[in-house]
């Protein structure tokens, strides 16, 4: 029997921070040297926390399970018979099947050791204070302290004048927003264009070629009003040939 | 608890130390479990020590209590430790304040639209410099908080109303005659 | 301006005093005219002044600048006066940030390597308590974030720097040796 059984119930799955922490704990229990594992023994008390968990109904995180199937895969290498010939170090089949997850609890076991170091460095910092200072008292103490000291009104103005240019450079839609344009105006437009052309325009030319996406936008739910009040019309020769507006009056 | 004098000094001195608020001999007496009279005492023996010319700060009598304080000829030094905090605008802050002077009252939102990035932290920083403040709610979806600019904004440019800031038009024909 | 060297301690002392974060000596240097080689021979003297048993509080040096503290043995009184200090850290936060000090930067899912369990959780309450943070990305498919720990972790746990937590080499177990 196995010194853990004693203590199955005491000692949880969800007392570990992970299964690293758990074979640690398996390996100093029963004081086995971490360089030679005996990983049939270890395997057999890490499936028995498993397994007692899972009778608890406990919620086994993934990482557990992750690490049974290693360990019963290294268990099963290990049972291989060892090759014959003499392979050189480093090769695949000579390598000790345990090493990888040595080098794992041993890096592991380094952290482990930290926090506890870093442990007691915050319980030593629980026992000290720093002053409760107020800082805003302590500002208020200096008298009307000026916010924008060195900045002038023309400062400002030149910062709103930079964004502004930025905003009109980089982003057209500004532009568009500035513009205004209301449908009243871009039919009065459209049909004061159409008056001067009596044989009609295309689409596009009622606006010109800058036109931002808003004003050809726009024009086109004028186009649109303007027929549905009956002023203007459109024609097609071709099925997809140009469409031709025109006055109604023409 | 039973101190010996040293410690017990030390301890009044620990409690001062830690202590924003005037501490009174009562409370310190509470605390420690000394008597008054040897508070006081211990006290006086600690005020004695800091008046001297090689420390920086000082135990005073405000309030019915006593509390550490910096000595007033060091004033100079401390504003200067604290300057940073109150430092002065950083290029987006001013931005940002010039936006919300020149186009007020205006939404958060506004101003990120404008200047392309988020401005939360700036506007928090210009509220808490007292520079703009709250001017309202915009009746649109979401009710956005307005900003406009302060009374103080005004003072610490030293104008007497909003009508007093450069106006767009003259500075951009001024740019324009260059 | 030119300080007596008497004047020249207490204005530190003064400073040392008023702020809530540790002074380094640059910035001291900085408030004060004083060259940084004496305003290290003053600290030194003020923190020897401090060390003796009839003070409350002494000097530390933490997170690479100097700030008073109580002393560790009148916590008691000071937890009368003040809540005792906040919540300690998980022994899972403090695995994770013992991997992320000696490792950084690094990535989650190397910590993750190192620990074999999931630390996403753990990884966000310590950026929100500002121990540890974000340090740019690692120029790997899916460019994950690289971790490093904080000025914040360094006051934490009372550390003057990085250095002076233990060689990771010290904590390699003595199996070996059987």
């Amino acid at each position: 029997m196995y010194k853990m059984v004693a203590t199955k119930y005491q000692i949880r799955l969800d007392n570990f921070e992970g299964p690293l922490d758990l074979l640690l704990h398996l390996i100093e229990k029963n004081e086995i040297d971490i360089y030679d594992i005996p990983i049939a023994k270890i395997t057999e008390q890490y499936l028995s926390f498993i397994n007692e968990a899972k009778d608890l109904d406990l919620d086994i995180a993934s990482e557990f399970l992750v690490m049974a199937a290693t360990l019963l895969s290294i268990k099963a290498r290990m049972l291989l018979p060892k090759p014959v010939k003499v392979v050189n170090e480093g090769d695949e089949e000579g390598k000790d099947p345990r090493e990888e997850l040595v080098v794992r609890l041993l890096e592991y076991k380094k952290y482990k050791e930290i926090a506890n170091l870093l442990k007691s460095k915050e319980q030593d910092m629980a026992q000290v204070f720093t002053r409760d200072l107020d800082l805003m008292e302590l500002v208020k103490e200096f008298g009307p302290y000026n916010p924008v000291e060195n900045i002038s009104v023309y400062d400002l103005l030149k910062a709103f004048q930079d964004v502004w240019q930025k905003v009109n450079e980089m982003e057209p839609v500004y532009e568009i927003a500035r513009e205004n344009i209301s449908i009243k105006d871009c039919m009065n437009h459209i049909l004061d264009k159409l008056a001067e052309s009596p044989r009609g325009l295309t689409f596009s030319e009622l606006f010109s070629t800058g036109a931002s996406k808003l004003r050809v936008l726009v024009t086109f739910l004028g186009i649109l009003e303007l027929i549905k009040l009956n002023k203007i019309s459109f024609q097609q020769k071709d099925t997809f040939g140009k469409i031709i507006i025109f006055l109604r009056e023409y | 608890m039973v101190l010996f004098p040293k410690e017990a000094k030390a301890v009044i001195e620990s409690l001062l130390f830690v202590s924003n608020e005037p501490l009174n001999i009562e409370q310190i007496s509470e605390i420690t479990g000394i008597n008054p009279g040897e508070i006081s005492e211990l006290i006086e023996e600690i005020a004695r020590v800091y008046e001297t010319d090689e420390h920086g700060f000082y135990l005073r009598e405000v309030a019915g209590g006593f509390i550490f304080m910096t000595k007033p000829q060091f004033k100079n030094y401390i504003e200067k430790l604290y300057k940073p905090h109150l430092s002065s605008l950083s290029h987006a802050a001013l931005e940002t304040l010039a936006i919300i002077a020149y186009k007020q009252p205006i939404t958060r939102s506004e101003i990120e639209l404008i200047r392309g990035v988020k401005v939360d932290k700036i506007i928090n920083t210009l509220v808490e410099k007292k520079l703009i403040e709250e001017l309202g709610r915009k009746e649109t979806p979401g009710r956005p908080i307005l900003y406009g600019t302060t009374k103080e904004f005004l003072k610490y440019f030293g104008l007497k109303d909003l009508a007093e800031l450069p106006a767009l038009e003259n500075f951009i024909t001024e740019k324009d005659e260059d």
